[in-house]
């Protein structure tokens, strides 16, 4: 349904007083394709350039090379009714409730605006329509529509957002980390209801999350981002069992559980994200790989595939699988 | 050294620049000093006057000055006149540094380039004129030690002073007064620049004579040999030296007066030192002068008060401080010093309201001119009685009379409005008059307000524009954008010199002179011939018949006559020995 | 470093070339003729203004005259002021050092009195000190401060007599050097006074708020965790970062105070560059009002180049990058 | 070991607001023994910041005071000392980290000067330059002579909340507060402090009290755990006990509601309802509204909680521990 | 006592407009006709305020020059934010070579200090009241333009923003409806403290002088009263406190507007 292939996104960054300008690259050669119904999770820490490839998925920002297309048909060719339709197919949920909310207009209008805009509603219409929707997930329209949202929590917050991205009539929903900003109790909630509504609307999700929980629970299949780079890719539970990239082991292994009675696994990881600004040779995890080799600094690892689709970009990815 | 200790090295470093900017630019080279001259000459030598001036010998001070009398060959006696209000005639003392006030730094210390009141205040104790007017217009010998004037009044021989030094020490001679006009003077001078056309030549047969030769007498030819019309320049400074007006001597002048340039703080303080090598032996008393500039009139006032200034010339003075000042037991006030001035209002007679003379009149009879001396001057001036004020007794005649010809009579003036075409529509309006004038002068200021209320009476809406000067010139002078515009002219010592320019034809668009738009060759005639009449008494017949006509035309209407009042602090002696209160400062002195 | 000031002054030189090109616009578009006031108060002929007029250059079209300008400005020439004869370097060089001296003055006083006063109100925040400090500093930035400045003389140099009135020290003074300097500390006192108000009034409600929002910060929470003193938090933590707002106001502010002090300097007869400026207006001597224009907006230009270098300096953060 | 070094007692924490004043801590007892890591849980809101706060008496806002309780830390009584003395408890007895590494640290300092400022503020005895080194390199910390001359912007977050914990270790404190000491950081480096927090316990000796909303995190590392909701501790026990059993409908709720790798393919539980506003807290069990179990007695009394080894609030012990009361609710 | 001190700047705003707009009826005399009664103290001869040098009644004047330093303040300050809006959004919004220059051009007005730049205009063109406003104006919007600037480009970045464009809001739309409603609290803030410094400039400007002599105006009036302050001190305090006073209403006004306005400010204590 909407395919991205071989993109790559920069930025300028303006760095200190007394120096110039620099390149960030914060997608790198990333090939993805969602297909209708499914869900596909992007898991990665920060600034692995999740977020930036959502955006570009969604039409928001222009990728600097590569090419987006939409039912077949390329982002910078979509005309009128195909240019309308691909807006209202294609819709988002962020995770700053309180950014992605415009605080100056009360919740009624923030959902009518998709009604007006996308959909052509009447205003009437709109009203109506809106109110159904903050119903469908649940809240109750006569106190919520008028609203502000300052006035709500965090959860309710995440449900306008829900239902704003519902009013499109969407087939295709970019979830940016939609419930990192909740808590425990509340993003169990928010999680069920998005899988509520795809199993209604048969929606597709691209699920943005750091955290594999989340991942493994919503998606079937999961893409895992490391500095701007996709380095694994598979069925969730393929990769979460058994991964072929150190990065995604390390991550599996990181990942609190709750659970006492469990032995704390042995962690191998050092060190921090480096700089996306001057990103390592090679292979980019090198520097806190514990499988890593000469090999690793200086040539970028192949990517390889396994069976179900399961692939990896790693020298010694065979090795990590067996564990 | 790591970026940020280079980075605080060059922030102290530029700190420390500033400072040292801010502790040496305002200090003052030293300034005149009490230091004795090594050989002072005995104070008690030279003010004895040997003779007395036989030219002057019946002024009477209630007496028209009579310029014009000078046929007679003249002999001056060489030394200078007691001054006429020497207190209690103590003995002159050596020593003192007088400060006088004035309101901004002169455009230049070159007399000849200027008629600026605050380069006269200054150049005038740096330079001498041929002669200096004394207390009743009358000249005395300066850098002249006499004069003889041809019978005709055409030619003047000045012979001068022997043993005159510039402040370098160079002589001076007869070639320095020659040049002095032939390439200053004529060419460059605002007001001496008019005698030009009168002039055949002047010569200069041996190194202390000069003779001018006029085309045609001039009556007021000796009241321009002061300083201040008439300066004498050093000719060895100026000639072969490039453009005259940007000459370095004019902001560091080299003159033959009593004072000699020490340095000029631009914006704060002009030093003089005394001159020991003067020409009248003994002079000047005072140590040195420092000219003070305060730009605020009220702050000038202050100053006296406090005791920070010594003097300050009725011209730098808000007129709402001088009675507090007159009141004052430190002061001295001197009232009606100075040549006569009169503030007045051009009517434009292109604009239709305004042109015909009844309309005029009316306008007169509408002002309340009592009500402009006391607001608008605080009292200090006399409402005037006619087109040359009052200043000049000699011309007055009893048939002009304002006070009686255009009292204040709004109901009258309305008639005369109505009568003259100029009618009131529905609401009672006759329209719209612009009211122009300069918004650095205070008493305009004030006067327009009254003026615009006397004349809604009357039905006009004035439409008041306070302009800067040069807009003003722009618009009243050159454009002829105005109604009506308030304007001061002085007499520089003659109503030929500074008055006639009011009311003559005036071919071109120059400025302050007439642009009313008013002409009568019968009144250029009158004043042509008033200023070369021989004698007063033809010259005053004359002015009385312009008078008449021009009371009744009344292109512009003399609003009153400005009576100057000089405040000098008690610690000095011996000011105001000539007419101009800025002249004759080697005979101010201050009391032990 | 360097290049960057280099690159910095390069840049501001467009800016620069702008207000001459912009001075020179409206003298143009302006009414009023310099010539007129040249030619003195009395009538002048033709032939005469004509020729003052091509002496000074006045008699060209503007876009040659603004040529000439700039080349001779590129050579560092600024110019002749026909109204003082003489150049106008010579002029503004002579005007700079009382500017300068009020300035410095009137800003020392109103960082000390300013920054002090922000800092006593954001730490008794909501008490009374905070109360008047805070209406202090909005009558301070209400009042006009010429008005100011003639009350300043009426109360303090006539009615007490305790100061002098006006100038910059003595006309009878033959001091120089140091005692000049120390005989001008009276005078300096009213007029610094009357130019400083407002600016301890807006530097003090920089202060406050920057403090306040300082010690709202986490890290000064995770100062006090750590045992600190308060004095110690507020001097190492609150002060250090509050005065990074501060700085950029004061340095940004510093362009103002040289035009504020125009007004100062006529009120009280101050011998600087701002009353300066104002005559040259009215005596419509062009080249010095472009000559000081230019001085100004030079003023402002490195006045923010040492605020934003003040800033790298005080902000590890602008000077290096990861 | 088993000495109890901090023992809390029905504190009472409370901050103004246009209304009045708000009860963000009601009535919280509980203890720390020497050397050993407490958990405190509980969602956003629920008190368990104001609650470390409070044993600081320090508050991000003026508007906050304890209004009563004991604060009995070893021989002293906290909500007793002058402000000077508890000034001098501060950083050199009980240190304090925080959530966010990047806005606790001086942007302006350098971290070497940051760690070294407790033991200044505390007259270190010893060479305080060595000593900061030390610590630098006690957190793992690389190039200790080129870090301490850092500032925070130029290290990674992980770095800067070692340093944070370098510079509350200084004076070995015997208890140290972390306030949500991982959840601004990345999974991969949140493993790495954990791992780091747990060492410096086992060398100094230095109980830890934890708190987190984070269950994987209180299992991993806690000894014990108190459960906050709405401003109150509704359970309290071992964190093996409380895991393996938990008593209080809320914990049940709330340990089912975890998503883990583990968990993952059970099926997604949600406690229903949300949390009380503290403007307008139910007059009994705060508990009670979202509760399945709740009766007429839990809406109306505000449930009991013994301070023992591990208690429960809730009037229901019996029969929310018999059976999944949660799965009652899914079903129903 | 902030709510205390907002309200009475708020009062003194009120009786300056209404003293503005009823001027007539409210001034016991006509503040333009004078008479011999000059220089009376307060109190004499049913002056209240006293006379000034012209025998006008200074607190008619007063009443009367409530019009024009509020007709300056708020139209100057309304043109300003208006102009700067307008430059601001299209700066903001188009970025590039239009910012550039628009930036530039801001950057050249605030380089030369408004009360020089005034000064010269005022001087070369003249004065009048609507010249006064224009010259205010032009002299003002850099601030808010830069202040509108810059908020655009921060919530051109906002995730609402982006939400907006995910509605299928157009461009200008997003502007309208969802960026300049967030932007303008400050650019309010900011109008209504460039009031105050408008009437301060008027005052200042007719303190010079270069007033509109056909108008009463407080600043006019300090100017006139400069000669006589040792003698009639009514004639320079009163305007001079009328002057401190809105311009202390209109600064109060506006941190009061910035505390209601951000809700970053607003304050629990």
């Amino acid at each position: 349904m909407l395919q991205g292939t071989n993109l790559i996104k920069d930025f300028r960054v303006r760095l200190g007083l007394f120096r110039g300008n620099a390149n960030l690259r914060a997608v790198d050669n990333v090939s993805i394709a969602i297909q209708p119904g499914e869900t596909v999770a992007l898991v990665g820490e920060s600034g692995s350039g999740k977020s930036t490839l959502g955006r570009m998925l969604l039409g928001l920002i222009p990728q600097t090379s590569g090419a987006l297309s939409y039912r077949g048909t390329d982002f910078s060719q979509l005309q009128g009714d195909a240019q309308r339709q691909f807006r209202a197919d294609v819709q988002a949920v962020f995770q700053d409730t309180s950014a992605s909310l415009n605080p100056r207009r009360r919740i009624g209008d923030n959902v009518e605006s998709p009604l007006i805009f996308n959909r052509r509603l009447s205003a009437q219409q709109a009203r109506s329509e809106s109110a159904q929707l903050l119903e469908r997930v649940g809240l109750d329209p006569k106190t919520f529509a008028s609203r502000f949202p300052h006035q709500l929590s965090g959860g309710q917050r995440q449900r306008v957002g829900l239902a704003r991205a519902l009013a499109s009539q969407p087939k295709f929903i970019v979830a940016d980390e939609p419930v990192s900003a909740l808590d425990v109790s509340v993003r169990a909630q928010i999680l069920k209801l998005m899988q509520e509504l795809q199993a209604q609307d048969q929606l597709a999700y691209l699920f943005i999350t750091h955290d594999l929980g989340v991942a493994r629970l919503i998606a079937k299949r999961v893409m895992v981002m490391y500095l701007g780079a996709v380095v694994e890719e598979g069925n969730a539970a393929d990769v979460f069992a058994r991964p072929a990239h150190p990065y995604t082991h390390a991550l599996t292994l990181a990942a609190p559980v709750p659970d006492p009675a469990r032995a704390r696994p042995a962690r191998h990881l050092m060190g921090d994200i480096p700089s996306p600004l001057a990103p390592p040779t090679g292979c980019r995890f090198h520097p806190r790989c514990p499988y890593a080799q000469a090999i690793c600094k200086t040539e970028v690892p192949p990517v390889r595939e396994f069976e179900n689709g399961h692939r990896s970009a790693c020298h010694f990815a065979e090795q990590v699988r067996a564990g | 050294m790591s970026r940020f200790n280079r980075l605080v090295l060059f922030l102290v470093l530029a700190s420390v620049l500033m400072l040292i900017a801010v502790a040496c630019a305002p200090a003052p080279t030293p300034a005149p000093t009490a230091a004795p001259p090594t050989a002072a000459p005995k104070p008690t030598d030279a003010p004895k006057p040997t003779t007395a001036p036989v030219a002057t010998a019946a002024p009477k001070p209630t007496d028209a000055p009579k310029p014009t009398e000078a046929p007679k060959p003249t002999v001056a006696p060489t030394a200078a006149p007691k001054p006429t209000d020497a207190p209690k005639a103590a003995e002159p003392t050596r020593g003192g540094i007088a400060v006088i006030a004035i309101d901004s730094d002169p455009e230049t210390l070159n007399l000849g380039l200027t008629t600026g009141y605050s380069s006269g205040d200054v150049a005038s104790k740096i330079f001498n004129g041929l002669v200096w007017l004394d207390g009743n217009y009358q000249p005395q010998p300066q850098l002249a030690e006499s004069w003889t004037v041809s019978a005709d009044g055409k030619v003047y021989t000045f012979k001068l002073r022997s043993g005159v030094t510039w402040h370098d020490g160079k002589p001076f001679t007869s070639a320095d007064v020659k040049y002095s006009y032939d390439e200053i003077l004529l060419k460059l001078h605002p007001r001496t620049r008019t005698l030009a056309p009168r002039l055949d030549s002047v010569a200069a047969p041996d190194a202390q004579t000069v003779v001018f030769t006029l085309k045609d007498a001039y009556a007021p030819f000796m009241i321009q040999q002061t300083v201040f019309d008439a300066p004498i320049l050093p000719k060895h400074v100026y000639d072969g030296q490039g453009d005259v007006t940007k000459n370095p001597a004019n902001v560091k002048p080299i003159g033959t007066g009593p004072f000699k340039f020490v340095e000029w703080n631009k914006g704060a303080t002009i030093k003089l030192a005394r001159y020991d090598n003067y020409f009248e032996k003994g002079k000047p008393y005072l140590d040195g002068i420092v000219f003070q500039i305060i730009p605020q009139g009220a702050n000038r006032s202050t100053a006296l008060e406090t005791g920070e200034v010594d003097f300050v010339v009725d011209f730098y003075l808000p007129k709402t401080d001088v009675k507090r000042l007159e009141a004052n037991a430190k002061l001295t006030a001197k009232r009606g010093q100075g040549a006569p001035a009169i503030d007045f209002m051009m009517m434009n007679t292109r604009t239709k309201a305004l042109s015909t003379a009844e309309a005029r009149q009316a306008v007169a009879q509408a002002i309340d001119r009592k009500r402009v001396v006391d607001q608008s001057m605080n009292g200090i001036a006399r409402a005037a009685r006619g087109p040359f004020g009052d200043g000049f007794k000699w011309l007055l005649t009893p048939d002009v009379d304002y006070a009686k010809m255009y009292p204040l009579d709004v109901a009258k003036a309305k008639a005369a409005l109505d009568k003259a075409g100029v009618t009131a529509g529905t609401d009672g309006m006759r329209g719209k008059l612009r009211l122009v004038y300069d918004s650095a002068r205070p008493q305009f200021v004030a006067a327009a307000q009254i003026i615009k209320e006397n004349l809604k009476d009357l039905g006009f809406d004035v439409d008041l524009q306070a302009l800067e000067r040069s807009v003003l010139i722009q618009k009243v002078f050159l454009d002829w954008e105005y109604d009506l515009t308030l304007q001061s002219f002085v007499s520089s010592g003659d109503p030929s010199i500074g008055y006639h320019r009011l009311y003559i034809t005036t071919p071109t668009k120059a400025q302050f002179t007439n642009q009313t738009g008013y002409t009568n060759p019968k009144v250029d005639e009158l004043l042509a011939k008033a200023a070369t009449a021989p004698d007063v008494k033809a010259r005053a017949a004359a002015y009385a018949e312009a008078q008449v006509i021009l009371a009744k035309d009344l292109p512009s209407l003399v609003l009153f006559d400005e009576e100057g009042v000089d405040f000098a602090s008690k610690k000095l002696s011996g000011v105001w020995a000539g007419i101009d209160s800025r002249d004759r400062w080697d005979l101010v002195w201050m009391p032990k | 470093m360097w290049f960057y000031i280099l690159k910095r002054v390069a840049q501001a030189l467009p800016l620069l070339l702008a207000v001459v090109v912009v001075n020179f616009v409206l003298i143009q578009l302006a009414p009023g003729d310099p010539v007129t006031l040249l030619v003195g108060d009395f009538p002048a002929p033709e032939e005469y203004v004509k020729q003052v007029r091509a002496e000074y250059g006045l008699d060209r079209p503007v876009a040659e005259r603004l040529v000439l300008y700039l080349g001779q400005l590129a050579r560092g020439n600024l110019g002749y002021s026909f109204a003082n004869r003489m150049s106008v370097a010579e002029l503004i060089g002579k005007r700079i050092g009382p500017t300068l001296q009020l300035m410095f003055t009137a800003l020392v006083i109103a960082i000390v009195i300013g920054v002090t006063l922000g800092v006593v109100a954001a730490r008794g925040r909501g008490k009374l000190a905070d109360w008047i400090a805070q209406i202090g500093a909005l009558v301070g930035y209400s009042v006009p401060d010429f008005w100011l400045g003639q009350v300043l003389i009426i109360l303090f140099a006539v009615t007490l007599a305790l100061l002098p009135s006006q100038g910059m020290r003595s006309a009878r003074s033959v001091a120089t050097g140091l005692d000049a300097f120390l005989e001008t500390l009276p005078y300096l006192i009213l007029p610094a006074t009357a130019l400083s108000v407002r600016f301890i009034a807006l530097f003090s409600r920089i202060t406050r708020s920057a403090m306040l929002e300082v010690l709202n910060a986490d890290f000064v929470l995770a100062a006090r965790a750590k045992g600190l003193s308060e004095g110690r938090v507020l001097l190492a933590h609150v002060l250090r970062n509050a005065s990074l707002p501060i700085v950029t106001v004061i340095g940004y502010n510093l362009g103002l105070l040289i035009a504020g002090s125009a007004l100062i300097e006529t009120v009280f007869s101050w011998p600087g560059v701002g009353r300066l400026m104002f005559d040259s207006i009215t005596k419509r001597d062009y080249p010095v009002m472009t000559g000081i224009l230019l001085f100004v907006s030079l003023t402002v230009v490195i006045a923010n180049l040492l605020t934003d270098l003040a800033y790298a300096a005080l902000d590890p953060r602008v000077r290096y990058t990861r | 070991m088993n000495e109890i070094i901090l023992e809390v007692r029905q504190l009472v924490t409370e901050i103004h607001q246009r209304r009045g004043w708000l009860r963000v801590v009601d009535d919280v007892s509980f203890n720390v023994r020497r050397g050993e890591i407490v958990g405190l849980v509980g969602e956003s809101g629920c008190g368990k910041s104001m609650t470390a706060f409070s044993l600081m008496q320090l508050f991000p806002t003026p508007a906050a005071r304890v209004t009563s309780g004991q604060i009995q830390f070893e021989d002293r009584d906290l909500a007793k000392l002058t402000a000077d003395e508890m000034r001098r408890v501060r950083g050199a007895q009980i240190a304090m980290i925080f959530q966010d590494p990047a806005t606790f640290l001086d942007p302006l300092m350098t971290l070497g000067n940051q760690i070294a400022e407790p033991l200044r503020a505390h007259n270190f005895a010893g060479n305080a330059t060595a000593r900061t080194r030390e610590l630098v390199a006690q957190m793992g910390l690389p190039d200790p002579e080129l870090m301490v001359r850092r500032y925070p912007h130029q290290v990674s977050g992980g770095q800067k909340q070692r340093a944070l914990i370098a510079s509350a270790m200084a004076c070995a404190p015997k208890l140290l507060i972390a306030d949500e000491p991982t959840t601004a950081l990345d999974v991969t480096v949140q493993a790495q402090i954990l791992d780091l927090m747990r060492d410096l316990r086992d060398q100094t000796g230095a109980a830890i009290l934890l708190i987190t909303h984070d269950l994987g995190v209180i299992a991993e590392m806690c000894d014990r755990v108190y459960v906050m909701y709405a401003g109150k501790i509704v359970e309290h026990n071992t964190t093996r006990e409380l895991f393996r059993a938990p008593r209080h409908p809320y914990t049940q709720g709330l340990l089912r509601s975890t998503v883990s790798l583990e968990s993952a393919s059970a099926e997604l539980f949600a406690i229903p309802g949300t949390v009380p506003n503290l403007n307008e807290l139910p007059t009994g069990c705060r508990f009670a509204p979202r509760c399945p179990i709740a009766n007429a007695q839990c809406k109306q009394e505000p449930p009991f909680v013994a301070n023992d080894a591990s208690a429960v609030a809730c009037w229901n012990v019996e029969r929310a521990a018999a059976s999944d009361i949660w799965k009652l609710e899914i079903g129903s | 006592m902030a709510n205390l001190r907002t309200g009475i700047a708020f009062s003194l705003i009120a009786l300056c407009v209404v003293a503005a707009v009823f001027a007539p009826f409210l001034a016991p005399f006509d503040p333009f006709r004078g008479g011999a009664d000059a220089l009376l103290p307060p109190g004499s001869k049913s002056f209240i305020l006293g006379s000034d040098h012209l025998g006008r009644d200074v607190l008619s004047e007063l009443i009367f020059g409530a019009r024009v330093s509020l007709a300056v303040g708020i139209s100057a300050a309304l043109s300003a934010s208006v102009l700067g809006l307008v430059v601001g959004s299209l700066a903001g919004f188009f970025g590039g070579w239009v910012d550039g220059v628009l930036m530039r051009t801001s950057e050249f007005f605030q380089t030369l200090p408004r009360f020089v730049l005034a000064l010269v205009i005022v001087a070369f063109f003249g004065s009048g009241i609507f010249k006064l406003i224009i010259v205010l104006a032009v002299l003002s919007w850099p601030p808010i333009a830069r202040l509108v600037r810059a908020q655009i480009l921060s919530l051109r970045e906002a995730t609402f923003v982006e939400a907006a464009r995910l509605s299928g809001m157009g461009s200008l739309r997003i502007i309208a409806r969802e960026i300049l409603p967030n932007a303008l609290a400050p650019v309010i803030v900011t109008g209504s403290l460039d009031i105050a410094s408008a009437i301060l400039l008027e005052a200042s400007l007719s303190f010079f002088g270069l007033g509109d002599a056909n108008l009463i105006s407080w600043g006019g009036m300090l100017n006139v009263a400069q000669p006589y302050l040792r003698q009639a001190w009514w004639m320079a305090v009163f305007p001079g406190i009328a002057i401190s006073l809105v311009v202390l209403s209109f600064n109060v006004l506006g941190d009061a507007l910035n505390d209601a306005l951000n809700p970053r400010l607003q304050e629990t204590a």
